[in-house]
Protein backbone atom coordinates (compact mmCIF):
# COMPACT_ATOMS: atom_id res chain seq x y z
CA UNK A 1 0.00 0.00 0.00
CA UNK A 2 1.43 3.70 -1.00
CA UNK A 3 0.93 6.74 0.58
CA UNK A 4 -1.04 9.41 -1.06
CA UNK A 5 1.20 13.01 -1.64
CA UNK A 6 -1.53 15.86 -0.94
CA UNK A 7 0.31 18.94 -1.22
CA UNK A 8 3.84 20.19 -1.97
CA UNK A 9 5.11 23.60 -1.84
CA UNK A 10 9.07 25.20 -1.92
CA UNK A 11 9.19 28.51 -1.75
CA UNK A 12 11.71 30.89 -0.72
CA UNK A 13 12.43 30.74 3.25
CA UNK A 14 10.79 34.27 4.11
CA UNK A 15 8.13 35.26 6.04
CA UNK A 16 6.05 36.96 3.51
CA UNK A 17 5.17 33.29 2.74
CA UNK A 18 4.59 31.77 6.04
CA UNK A 19 0.79 31.93 5.18
CA UNK A 20 0.87 30.01 1.64
CA UNK A 21 2.98 26.92 4.09
CA UNK A 22 0.39 26.92 6.57
CA UNK A 23 -2.68 26.70 4.23
CA UNK A 24 -1.34 23.85 2.42
CA UNK A 25 -0.83 22.13 6.15
CA UNK A 26 -4.35 23.17 6.99
CA UNK A 27 -5.98 22.21 4.52
CA UNK A 28 -3.46 18.96 4.10
CA UNK A 29 -4.75 18.23 7.64
CA UNK A 30 -8.45 19.37 7.44
CA UNK A 31 -8.66 16.40 4.54
CA UNK A 32 -7.33 13.56 6.38
CA UNK A 33 -9.98 14.85 9.23
CA UNK A 34 -8.45 15.67 12.16
CA UNK A 35 -10.56 17.48 14.72
CA UNK A 36 -9.87 21.28 14.67
CA UNK A 37 -8.32 21.32 18.17
CA UNK A 38 -5.83 19.10 16.40
CA UNK A 39 -5.45 21.04 13.48
CA UNK A 40 -4.96 23.54 15.60
CA UNK A 41 -2.15 22.17 17.02
CA UNK A 42 -0.58 20.62 13.72
CA UNK A 43 -0.41 24.92 12.65
CA UNK A 44 1.14 26.05 15.79
CA UNK A 45 3.92 22.90 15.67
CA UNK A 46 4.58 23.90 11.83
CA UNK A 47 4.64 27.59 12.28
CA UNK A 48 7.11 27.49 14.90
CA UNK A 49 9.40 25.18 12.65
CA UNK A 50 9.25 27.30 9.69
CA UNK A 51 9.95 30.48 11.27
CA UNK A 52 12.86 28.82 12.66
CA UNK A 53 14.12 28.01 9.54
CA UNK A 54 13.09 31.50 8.25
CA UNK A 55 14.75 33.33 11.06
CA UNK A 56 18.04 30.81 11.29
CA UNK A 57 18.32 28.52 8.48
CA UNK A 58 20.31 30.91 6.28
CA UNK A 59 21.25 33.41 8.77
CA UNK A 60 25.18 33.53 7.22
CA UNK A 61 23.64 33.01 3.52
CA UNK A 62 21.49 33.93 0.84
CA UNK A 63 17.99 32.83 2.00
CA UNK A 64 17.36 29.50 0.10
CA UNK A 65 14.06 27.49 0.07
CA UNK A 66 12.01 25.50 2.36
CA UNK A 67 9.85 22.55 1.03
CA UNK A 68 6.93 21.49 2.54
CA UNK A 69 5.25 18.10 1.52
CA UNK A 70 1.92 16.91 3.14
CA UNK A 71 0.51 13.31 2.49
CA UNK A 72 -0.18 10.23 3.84
CA UNK A 73 2.17 7.17 4.19
CA UNK A 74 1.93 3.26 3.41
CA UNK A 75 -0.02 3.21 6.53
CA UNK A 76 -2.29 6.21 5.77
CA UNK A 77 -0.34 8.07 8.59
CA UNK A 78 -0.48 11.49 7.41
CA UNK A 79 3.08 13.24 8.12
CA UNK A 80 4.13 16.31 6.86
CA UNK A 81 7.55 16.75 5.63
CA UNK A 82 9.51 20.31 5.74
CA UNK A 83 12.79 20.09 4.35
CA UNK A 84 15.66 23.37 4.18
CA UNK A 85 19.37 23.97 2.84
CA UNK A 86 20.14 25.62 5.77
CA UNK A 87 22.92 25.14 8.37
CA UNK A 88 22.84 21.55 10.13
CA UNK A 89 20.43 21.88 12.94
CA UNK A 90 18.71 19.03 14.70
CA UNK A 91 15.80 20.90 17.07
CA UNK A 92 15.33 17.27 18.83
CA UNK A 93 18.63 18.22 20.32
CA UNK A 94 17.95 21.65 21.00
CA UNK A 95 18.04 22.50 25.19
CA UNK A 96 14.77 22.93 27.00
CA UNK A 97 13.85 26.70 27.80
CA UNK A 98 13.52 28.20 31.08
CA UNK A 99 10.22 27.09 32.21
CA UNK A 100 10.80 27.98 36.30
CA UNK A 101 12.17 31.24 36.96
CA UNK A 102 10.24 33.95 37.84
CA UNK A 103 8.93 36.96 35.41
CA UNK A 104 12.16 39.32 36.02
CA UNK A 105 14.38 36.18 35.04
CA UNK A 106 12.42 34.33 32.25
CA UNK A 107 14.42 34.46 29.38
CA UNK A 108 12.27 35.63 26.58
CA UNK A 109 12.03 33.54 23.70
CA UNK A 110 13.09 29.73 23.33
CA UNK A 111 9.63 28.34 23.25
CA UNK A 112 9.20 27.61 19.85
CA UNK A 113 10.69 24.32 19.68
CA UNK A 114 9.59 23.34 22.79
CA UNK A 115 6.27 23.86 21.89
CA UNK A 116 6.39 21.91 18.27
CA UNK A 117 8.00 18.97 20.40
CA UNK A 118 5.40 18.99 23.00
CA UNK A 119 2.17 18.67 20.58
CA UNK A 120 3.61 16.32 18.48
CA UNK A 121 5.30 12.88 19.45
CA UNK A 122 6.56 11.71 16.74
CA UNK A 123 9.67 14.03 15.19
CA UNK A 124 12.34 12.74 12.95
CA UNK A 125 15.51 14.22 11.90
CA UNK A 126 17.58 13.65 9.52
CA UNK A 127 20.83 15.82 7.37
CA UNK A 128 20.88 14.21 3.63
CA UNK A 129 22.48 16.41 0.79
CA UNK A 130 23.15 19.38 2.54
CA UNK A 131 19.45 19.33 3.59
CA UNK A 132 18.01 19.34 7.52
CA UNK A 133 14.66 17.07 7.11
CA UNK A 134 12.22 16.88 9.54
CA UNK A 135 10.02 14.22 8.94
CA UNK A 136 6.06 15.11 11.50
CA UNK A 137 3.88 11.88 11.78
CA UNK A 138 0.81 12.64 12.91
CA UNK B 1 -6.34 40.49 14.67
CA UNK B 2 -8.46 43.16 16.21
CA UNK B 3 -6.85 45.42 19.61
CA UNK B 4 -8.60 47.03 21.40
CA UNK B 5 -7.97 48.96 24.75
CA UNK B 6 -10.24 50.65 27.27
CA UNK B 7 -9.85 51.90 30.81
CA UNK B 8 -11.98 50.14 33.26
CA UNK B 9 -11.60 52.36 36.32
CA UNK B 10 -8.88 50.45 38.43
CA UNK B 11 -7.35 48.84 35.43
CA UNK B 12 -6.39 49.07 31.70
CA UNK B 13 -8.28 46.45 29.82
CA UNK B 14 -6.50 45.68 26.55
CA UNK B 15 -8.56 42.87 24.53
CA UNK B 16 -7.07 40.94 21.65
CA UNK B 17 -9.08 39.15 19.03
CA UNK B 18 -8.43 36.73 16.38
CA UNK B 19 -5.05 34.88 15.63
CA UNK B 20 -1.64 36.31 17.16
CA UNK B 21 1.04 34.56 14.83
CA UNK B 22 4.58 35.42 13.47
CA UNK B 23 2.90 37.71 11.08
CA UNK B 24 0.79 39.90 13.43
CA UNK B 25 3.06 39.33 16.72
CA UNK B 26 5.08 42.87 15.88
CA UNK B 27 1.50 44.71 15.77
CA UNK B 28 0.25 43.46 19.06
CA UNK B 29 3.50 43.39 20.95
CA UNK B 30 3.70 47.46 19.35
CA UNK B 31 0.20 48.61 20.85
CA UNK B 32 0.45 46.06 24.59
CA UNK B 33 3.99 48.29 25.03
CA UNK B 34 2.42 51.81 24.06
CA UNK B 35 -0.15 50.87 27.02
CA UNK B 36 2.68 49.38 29.34
CA UNK B 37 4.58 52.43 28.44
CA UNK B 38 1.92 54.81 29.72
CA UNK B 39 0.31 52.11 32.48
CA UNK B 40 -0.31 53.76 35.69
CA UNK B 41 -2.49 50.74 36.93
CA UNK B 42 -3.01 47.23 36.62
CA UNK B 43 -3.45 45.63 32.83
CA UNK B 44 -5.98 42.81 32.09
CA UNK B 45 -5.14 41.50 28.71
CA UNK B 46 -8.54 39.94 27.98
CA UNK B 47 -7.87 36.69 25.39
CA UNK B 48 -11.41 35.21 25.29
CA UNK B 49 -11.52 36.13 21.66
CA UNK B 50 -8.30 35.26 20.97
CA UNK B 51 -8.29 31.97 18.21
CA UNK B 52 -5.04 31.16 18.02
CA UNK B 53 -1.58 32.07 19.24
CA UNK B 54 2.29 31.12 18.53
CA UNK B 55 5.44 31.29 20.55
CA UNK B 56 5.72 34.96 18.70
CA UNK B 57 2.85 36.33 20.84
CA UNK B 58 4.01 34.34 23.82
CA UNK B 59 7.32 36.74 23.50
CA UNK B 60 4.94 39.79 23.54
CA UNK B 61 3.02 38.87 26.17
CA UNK B 62 6.07 38.23 28.55
CA UNK B 63 7.67 41.25 28.14
CA UNK B 64 4.94 43.04 28.81
CA UNK B 65 4.49 41.23 32.05
CA UNK B 66 8.41 42.13 32.75
CA UNK B 67 7.43 45.67 32.48
CA UNK B 68 4.56 45.85 34.19
CA UNK B 69 6.61 43.76 37.13
CA UNK B 70 9.29 46.81 37.30
CA UNK B 71 6.71 48.92 37.63
CA UNK B 72 5.31 47.26 40.34
CA UNK B 73 2.27 46.97 38.87
CA UNK B 74 -0.64 44.55 38.19
CA UNK B 75 -0.50 42.19 35.39
CA UNK B 76 -3.46 39.77 34.63
CA UNK B 77 -4.79 37.39 31.65
CA UNK B 78 -7.84 37.14 31.59
CA UNK B 79 -10.17 34.79 29.57
CA UNK B 80 -8.09 32.16 28.34
CA UNK B 81 -10.07 29.09 26.73
CA UNK B 82 -9.52 26.12 24.88
CA UNK B 83 -6.63 25.95 22.13
CA UNK B 84 -4.71 29.03 23.32
CA UNK B 85 -5.10 28.38 27.05
CA UNK B 86 -3.47 24.81 26.20
CA UNK B 87 -0.53 26.52 24.54
CA UNK B 88 -0.18 29.11 27.87
CA UNK B 89 -0.35 25.81 29.92
CA UNK B 90 2.72 23.98 28.02
CA UNK B 91 4.91 27.20 28.03
CA UNK B 92 4.13 27.36 31.91
CA UNK B 93 2.72 30.48 31.48
CA UNK B 94 -0.19 29.83 33.82
CA UNK B 95 1.59 29.29 37.04
CA UNK B 96 4.08 32.17 35.72
CA UNK B 97 0.82 34.75 35.52
CA UNK B 98 -2.00 35.88 37.67
CA UNK B 99 -4.70 34.38 35.66
CA UNK B 100 -8.33 35.05 36.01
CA UNK B 101 -11.58 33.34 33.87
CA UNK B 102 -12.83 36.21 32.73
CA UNK B 103 -12.64 39.66 32.17
CA UNK B 104 -14.83 40.21 34.88
CA UNK B 105 -13.45 38.21 37.64
CA UNK B 106 -9.87 39.50 36.75
CA UNK B 107 -11.58 43.19 37.58
CA UNK B 108 -13.01 41.53 40.90
CA UNK B 109 -9.33 40.53 41.91
CA UNK B 110 -7.53 44.29 41.72
CA UNK C 1 25.34 27.97 -16.49
CA UNK C 2 22.45 26.45 -14.45
CA UNK C 3 18.86 28.13 -13.76
CA UNK C 4 17.76 29.08 -10.41
CA UNK C 5 14.11 27.38 -8.92
CA UNK C 6 12.29 30.09 -7.33
CA UNK C 7 9.07 28.19 -6.31
CA UNK C 8 7.17 24.34 -6.81
CA UNK C 9 4.14 24.22 -5.91
CA UNK C 10 1.87 20.91 -6.33
CA UNK C 11 -1.49 21.21 -4.67
CA UNK C 12 -5.08 19.61 -5.48
CA UNK C 13 -6.88 20.67 -8.58
CA UNK C 14 -9.37 23.48 -7.07
CA UNK C 15 -10.39 27.06 -7.59
CA UNK C 16 -9.43 27.17 -3.59
CA UNK C 17 -6.23 27.26 -3.84
CA UNK C 18 -5.99 29.72 -7.09
CA UNK C 19 -4.55 32.20 -4.30
CA UNK C 20 -1.55 30.21 -3.79
CA UNK C 21 -0.44 29.15 -6.86
CA UNK C 22 -1.15 32.99 -8.15
CA UNK C 23 0.84 34.61 -5.62
CA UNK C 24 3.87 32.02 -5.90
CA UNK C 25 3.75 33.21 -9.88
CA UNK C 26 3.38 37.04 -8.97
CA UNK C 27 6.15 36.72 -6.16
CA UNK C 28 8.65 35.17 -8.97
CA UNK C 29 7.83 37.50 -11.49
CA UNK C 30 8.51 40.04 -9.15
CA UNK C 31 11.36 38.83 -7.80
CA UNK C 32 12.60 38.26 -11.43
CA UNK C 33 12.14 42.29 -11.25
CA UNK C 34 9.14 42.57 -14.39
CA UNK C 35 7.40 45.71 -15.02
CA UNK C 36 3.92 45.83 -13.08
CA UNK C 37 1.89 45.26 -16.58
CA UNK C 38 4.07 42.37 -17.69
CA UNK C 39 3.33 40.92 -14.39
CA UNK C 40 -0.32 41.60 -14.54
CA UNK C 41 -0.35 39.94 -17.65
CA UNK C 42 1.99 37.08 -16.53
CA UNK C 43 -1.09 36.81 -13.52
CA UNK C 44 -4.05 36.82 -15.81
CA UNK C 45 -2.11 33.93 -18.70
CA UNK C 46 -1.32 31.57 -15.12
CA UNK C 47 -5.15 32.33 -13.65
CA UNK C 48 -6.44 31.56 -17.20
CA UNK C 49 -4.50 28.04 -17.69
CA UNK C 50 -5.03 26.92 -13.91
CA UNK C 51 -8.71 27.85 -13.92
CA UNK C 52 -9.14 25.90 -16.88
CA UNK C 53 -7.16 22.60 -15.45
CA UNK C 54 -9.38 23.32 -12.28
CA UNK C 55 -12.47 22.94 -14.37
CA UNK C 56 -11.65 20.64 -17.14
CA UNK C 57 -8.74 18.42 -16.90
CA UNK C 58 -10.13 16.32 -13.78
CA UNK C 59 -13.76 16.53 -15.20
CA UNK C 60 -14.30 12.33 -15.29
CA UNK C 61 -11.94 11.50 -13.02
CA UNK C 62 -11.12 12.06 -9.00
CA UNK C 63 -9.62 15.90 -8.69
CA UNK C 64 -5.93 15.11 -8.90
CA UNK C 65 -2.84 17.96 -8.68
CA UNK C 66 -1.68 21.24 -10.02
CA UNK C 67 2.38 21.93 -9.94
CA UNK C 68 3.57 25.17 -10.74
CA UNK C 69 7.30 25.91 -10.73
CA UNK C 70 8.92 29.14 -11.33
CA UNK C 71 12.24 30.27 -11.96
CA UNK C 72 14.96 31.10 -14.39
CA UNK C 73 16.36 28.82 -17.18
CA UNK C 74 20.04 28.12 -18.14
CA UNK C 75 20.09 31.77 -20.14
CA UNK C 76 18.33 33.55 -16.95
CA UNK C 77 15.22 33.41 -18.93
CA UNK C 78 11.83 33.70 -16.73
CA UNK C 79 9.70 30.54 -17.08
CA UNK C 80 6.63 28.87 -15.36
CA UNK C 81 6.11 25.42 -15.54
CA UNK C 82 2.30 24.22 -15.25
CA UNK C 83 1.98 20.39 -14.94
CA UNK C 84 -1.62 18.46 -14.50
CA UNK C 85 -2.30 14.67 -14.36
CA UNK C 86 -5.51 15.19 -16.18
CA UNK C 87 -6.90 14.46 -19.55
CA UNK C 88 -4.43 15.11 -22.93
CA UNK C 89 -4.84 18.71 -23.64
CA UNK C 90 -2.56 20.86 -25.95
CA UNK C 91 -4.27 24.45 -25.42
CA UNK C 92 -1.79 25.27 -28.47
CA UNK C 93 -3.95 23.71 -30.47
CA UNK C 94 -7.53 24.59 -28.71
CA UNK C 95 -10.05 26.36 -31.50
CA UNK C 96 -10.00 30.28 -31.81
CA UNK C 97 -13.02 31.90 -29.87
CA UNK C 98 -15.55 34.42 -31.57
CA UNK C 99 -14.23 37.73 -31.58
CA UNK C 100 -16.30 39.01 -34.64
CA UNK C 101 -20.22 38.09 -33.73
CA UNK C 102 -22.26 40.86 -32.56
CA UNK C 103 -23.66 40.70 -29.12
CA UNK C 104 -26.58 38.61 -29.73
CA UNK C 105 -24.48 36.01 -31.49
CA UNK C 106 -21.16 36.30 -29.80
CA UNK C 107 -20.40 32.91 -27.57
CA UNK C 108 -20.09 33.54 -24.21
CA UNK C 109 -16.67 32.18 -22.93
CA UNK C 110 -13.85 30.89 -24.76
CA UNK C 111 -11.53 33.67 -24.03
CA UNK C 112 -9.24 32.21 -21.60
CA UNK C 113 -6.90 29.81 -23.88
CA UNK C 114 -6.97 32.84 -26.35
CA UNK C 115 -5.92 35.59 -23.87
CA UNK C 116 -3.03 33.60 -22.45
CA UNK C 117 -2.11 32.81 -25.55
CA UNK C 118 -2.10 36.73 -26.54
CA UNK C 119 -0.44 37.89 -23.58
CA UNK C 120 2.30 34.84 -23.75
CA UNK C 121 4.11 34.67 -27.02
CA UNK C 122 6.50 31.23 -25.76
CA UNK C 123 4.08 28.30 -24.69
CA UNK C 124 5.03 25.48 -25.16
CA UNK C 125 3.13 21.84 -24.35
CA UNK C 126 4.51 18.27 -24.35
CA UNK C 127 3.04 15.16 -22.82
CA UNK C 128 4.93 12.76 -20.80
CA UNK C 129 4.45 10.45 -18.00
CA UNK C 130 1.05 10.96 -18.07
CA UNK C 131 0.85 14.80 -17.33
CA UNK C 132 0.33 17.79 -19.58
CA UNK C 133 3.22 20.06 -19.31
CA UNK C 134 3.09 23.51 -20.43
CA UNK C 135 6.30 25.38 -19.96
CA UNK C 136 5.94 29.58 -20.31
CA UNK C 137 8.65 31.31 -20.99
CA UNK C 138 8.86 35.29 -20.77
CA UNK D 1 -13.21 43.45 -5.13
CA UNK D 2 -15.94 46.20 -4.39
CA UNK D 3 -19.29 46.50 -5.96
CA UNK D 4 -21.98 49.57 -5.98
CA UNK D 5 -24.13 50.99 -7.81
CA UNK D 6 -26.48 54.06 -8.26
CA UNK D 7 -29.10 55.66 -9.57
CA UNK D 8 -27.74 58.62 -12.29
CA UNK D 9 -31.47 60.14 -13.66
CA UNK D 10 -31.36 58.58 -17.18
CA UNK D 11 -28.83 55.48 -16.27
CA UNK D 12 -27.70 52.87 -13.90
CA UNK D 13 -24.13 53.11 -13.05
CA UNK D 14 -22.84 50.14 -11.46
CA UNK D 15 -18.94 50.38 -10.73
CA UNK D 16 -16.69 47.42 -9.82
CA UNK D 17 -13.32 48.06 -8.44
CA UNK D 18 -10.59 46.16 -7.33
CA UNK D 19 -9.82 42.41 -8.49
CA UNK D 20 -12.19 40.71 -10.95
CA UNK D 21 -10.64 37.12 -10.63
CA UNK D 22 -12.62 33.43 -11.00
CA UNK D 23 -13.22 33.31 -7.83
CA UNK D 24 -15.24 36.79 -7.53
CA UNK D 25 -16.51 36.90 -10.76
CA UNK D 26 -19.66 35.10 -9.38
CA UNK D 27 -20.55 37.41 -6.91
CA UNK D 28 -19.95 40.34 -9.96
CA UNK D 29 -22.15 38.04 -11.58
CA UNK D 30 -24.69 37.45 -9.31
CA UNK D 31 -24.71 41.38 -8.93
CA UNK D 32 -25.35 42.23 -12.41
CA UNK D 33 -27.61 39.85 -13.68
CA UNK D 34 -29.98 41.51 -10.54
CA UNK D 35 -29.28 44.87 -11.79
CA UNK D 36 -30.13 43.56 -15.61
CA UNK D 37 -33.16 42.19 -14.28
CA UNK D 38 -34.70 45.06 -13.14
CA UNK D 39 -33.25 47.66 -15.58
CA UNK D 40 -35.47 49.71 -17.22
CA UNK D 41 -33.08 52.22 -18.29
CA UNK D 42 -29.22 52.61 -19.21
CA UNK D 43 -26.49 50.31 -17.67
CA UNK D 44 -23.08 51.70 -17.15
CA UNK D 45 -20.37 49.74 -15.70
CA UNK D 46 -18.15 52.14 -14.60
CA UNK D 47 -14.63 50.26 -14.28
CA UNK D 48 -11.93 52.91 -13.15
CA UNK D 49 -10.89 51.32 -10.27
CA UNK D 50 -10.83 48.13 -11.73
CA UNK D 51 -7.19 46.51 -11.42
CA UNK D 52 -7.65 43.39 -12.80
CA UNK D 53 -9.98 41.38 -14.59
CA UNK D 54 -9.24 37.43 -15.98
CA UNK D 55 -12.11 36.16 -18.53
CA UNK D 56 -14.09 35.03 -15.78
CA UNK D 57 -15.27 39.22 -15.21
CA UNK D 58 -15.91 38.97 -19.44
CA UNK D 59 -17.70 36.22 -19.30
CA UNK D 60 -20.16 38.49 -16.98
CA UNK D 61 -19.49 41.65 -18.79
CA UNK D 62 -21.31 40.11 -22.20
CA UNK D 63 -24.18 38.05 -20.32
CA UNK D 64 -24.82 41.17 -18.36
CA UNK D 65 -24.81 42.97 -22.25
CA UNK D 66 -26.79 40.09 -24.00
CA UNK D 67 -29.81 40.75 -21.65
CA UNK D 68 -29.55 44.58 -22.05
CA UNK D 69 -29.92 43.52 -25.56
CA UNK D 70 -32.87 41.61 -25.28
CA UNK D 71 -34.61 44.30 -23.50
CA UNK D 72 -33.44 46.91 -26.27
CA UNK D 73 -31.70 48.79 -23.31
CA UNK D 74 -28.38 50.82 -23.97
CA UNK D 75 -25.22 48.80 -22.13
CA UNK D 76 -22.20 51.07 -21.55
CA UNK D 77 -18.30 50.15 -20.75
CA UNK D 78 -17.05 53.37 -18.75
CA UNK D 79 -13.77 54.17 -17.31
CA UNK D 80 -11.36 51.76 -19.06
CA UNK D 81 -7.63 52.29 -18.78
CA UNK D 82 -4.39 50.39 -18.76
CA UNK D 83 -4.03 46.88 -17.99
CA UNK D 84 -7.43 46.06 -17.85
CA UNK D 85 -8.55 48.44 -21.18
CA UNK D 86 -5.57 45.97 -23.10
CA UNK D 87 -7.79 42.86 -21.69
CA UNK D 88 -10.79 44.00 -23.08
CA UNK D 89 -8.76 45.01 -26.24
CA UNK D 90 -7.77 41.90 -27.14
CA UNK D 91 -10.72 40.13 -26.16
CA UNK D 92 -12.20 42.20 -28.65
CA UNK D 93 -15.07 43.83 -26.36
CA UNK D 94 -13.87 47.06 -27.08
CA UNK D 95 -15.26 47.67 -30.77
CA UNK D 96 -18.55 45.00 -29.50
CA UNK D 97 -19.41 47.60 -27.11
CA UNK D 98 -20.27 51.07 -26.51
CA UNK D 99 -17.37 52.27 -24.77
CA UNK D 100 -16.88 55.62 -22.76
CA UNK D 101 -13.64 57.02 -21.56
CA UNK D 102 -15.56 57.94 -17.99
CA UNK D 103 -18.44 57.86 -16.36
CA UNK D 104 -19.27 61.54 -17.13
CA UNK D 105 -18.76 61.29 -20.97
CA UNK D 106 -20.80 57.76 -20.99
CA UNK D 107 -24.03 59.82 -18.73
CA UNK D 108 -23.78 62.75 -21.88
CA UNK D 109 -23.96 59.44 -24.53
CA UNK D 110 -27.57 58.59 -23.14
N1 LIG E 1 16.21 26.05 11.73
C1 LIG E 1 17.13 26.47 12.62
N2 LIG E 1 18.43 26.63 12.25
C2 LIG E 1 19.33 27.04 13.13
N3 LIG E 1 19.08 27.32 14.42
C3 LIG E 1 17.83 27.18 14.86
C4 LIG E 1 16.78 26.75 13.99
N4 LIG E 1 15.65 26.70 14.71
C5 LIG E 1 15.95 27.07 15.96
N5 LIG E 1 17.26 27.36 16.08
C6 LIG E 1 17.96 27.76 17.31
O1 LIG E 1 17.22 27.29 18.41
C7 LIG E 1 16.87 28.36 19.27
C8 LIG E 1 15.54 28.11 19.92
O2 LIG E 1 14.48 28.32 19.00
P1 LIG E 1 13.02 28.60 19.54
O3 LIG E 1 12.70 27.56 20.54
O4 LIG E 1 12.09 28.70 18.40
O5 LIG E 1 13.11 29.98 20.27
P2 LIG E 1 13.52 31.44 19.77
O6 LIG E 1 13.36 31.50 18.30
O7 LIG E 1 12.58 32.30 20.51
O8 LIG E 1 14.95 31.62 20.21
C9 LIG E 1 16.94 29.60 18.43
O9 LIG E 1 17.22 30.73 19.20
C10 LIG E 1 18.05 29.27 17.45
O10 LIG E 1 19.30 29.56 18.03
N1 LIG F 1 -6.82 21.78 -19.14
C1 LIG F 1 -7.81 21.46 -20.00
N2 LIG F 1 -8.19 20.18 -20.17
C2 LIG F 1 -9.18 19.88 -21.03
N3 LIG F 1 -9.85 20.76 -21.78
C3 LIG F 1 -9.53 22.05 -21.66
C4 LIG F 1 -8.50 22.48 -20.77
N4 LIG F 1 -8.38 23.82 -20.88
C5 LIG F 1 -9.30 24.21 -21.78
N5 LIG F 1 -9.99 23.15 -22.26
C6 LIG F 1 -11.06 23.20 -23.29
O1 LIG F 1 -10.86 24.36 -24.07
C7 LIG F 1 -12.04 25.16 -24.08
C8 LIG F 1 -11.68 26.64 -24.15
O2 LIG F 1 -11.17 27.08 -22.90
P1 LIG F 1 -11.19 28.63 -22.56
O3 LIG F 1 -10.60 29.35 -23.72
O4 LIG F 1 -10.55 28.87 -21.26
O5 LIG F 1 -12.73 29.03 -22.50
P2 LIG F 1 -13.90 28.50 -21.55
O6 LIG F 1 -13.32 27.90 -20.33
O7 LIG F 1 -14.66 29.74 -21.31
O8 LIG F 1 -14.66 27.50 -22.39
C9 LIG F 1 -12.78 24.76 -22.83
O9 LIG F 1 -14.16 24.99 -22.97
C10 LIG F 1 -12.44 23.29 -22.71
O10 LIG F 1 -13.29 22.53 -23.50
Amino acid sequence: MTGELFSQIQLPAKLEYLGIFIASVKDAAEKYGFARTRISEIELAAEEILVNIFNYAYQNAETGCVQVITGTDGNRRFFIEISDTGIPFNMLQADPPDLTSDISLRKIGGLGVFLARELINDISYYREDNKNILKIRV
Amino acid sequence: MELAAKDQGGAVVVSVKGKVDTATAPEFGKYLSEQTDKAAKTLIVSMSGLDYISSAGLRVILAAAKKMKEKQLDFILAGLEGDVKNVFRIAGFLSLFKVADTEESALKQI
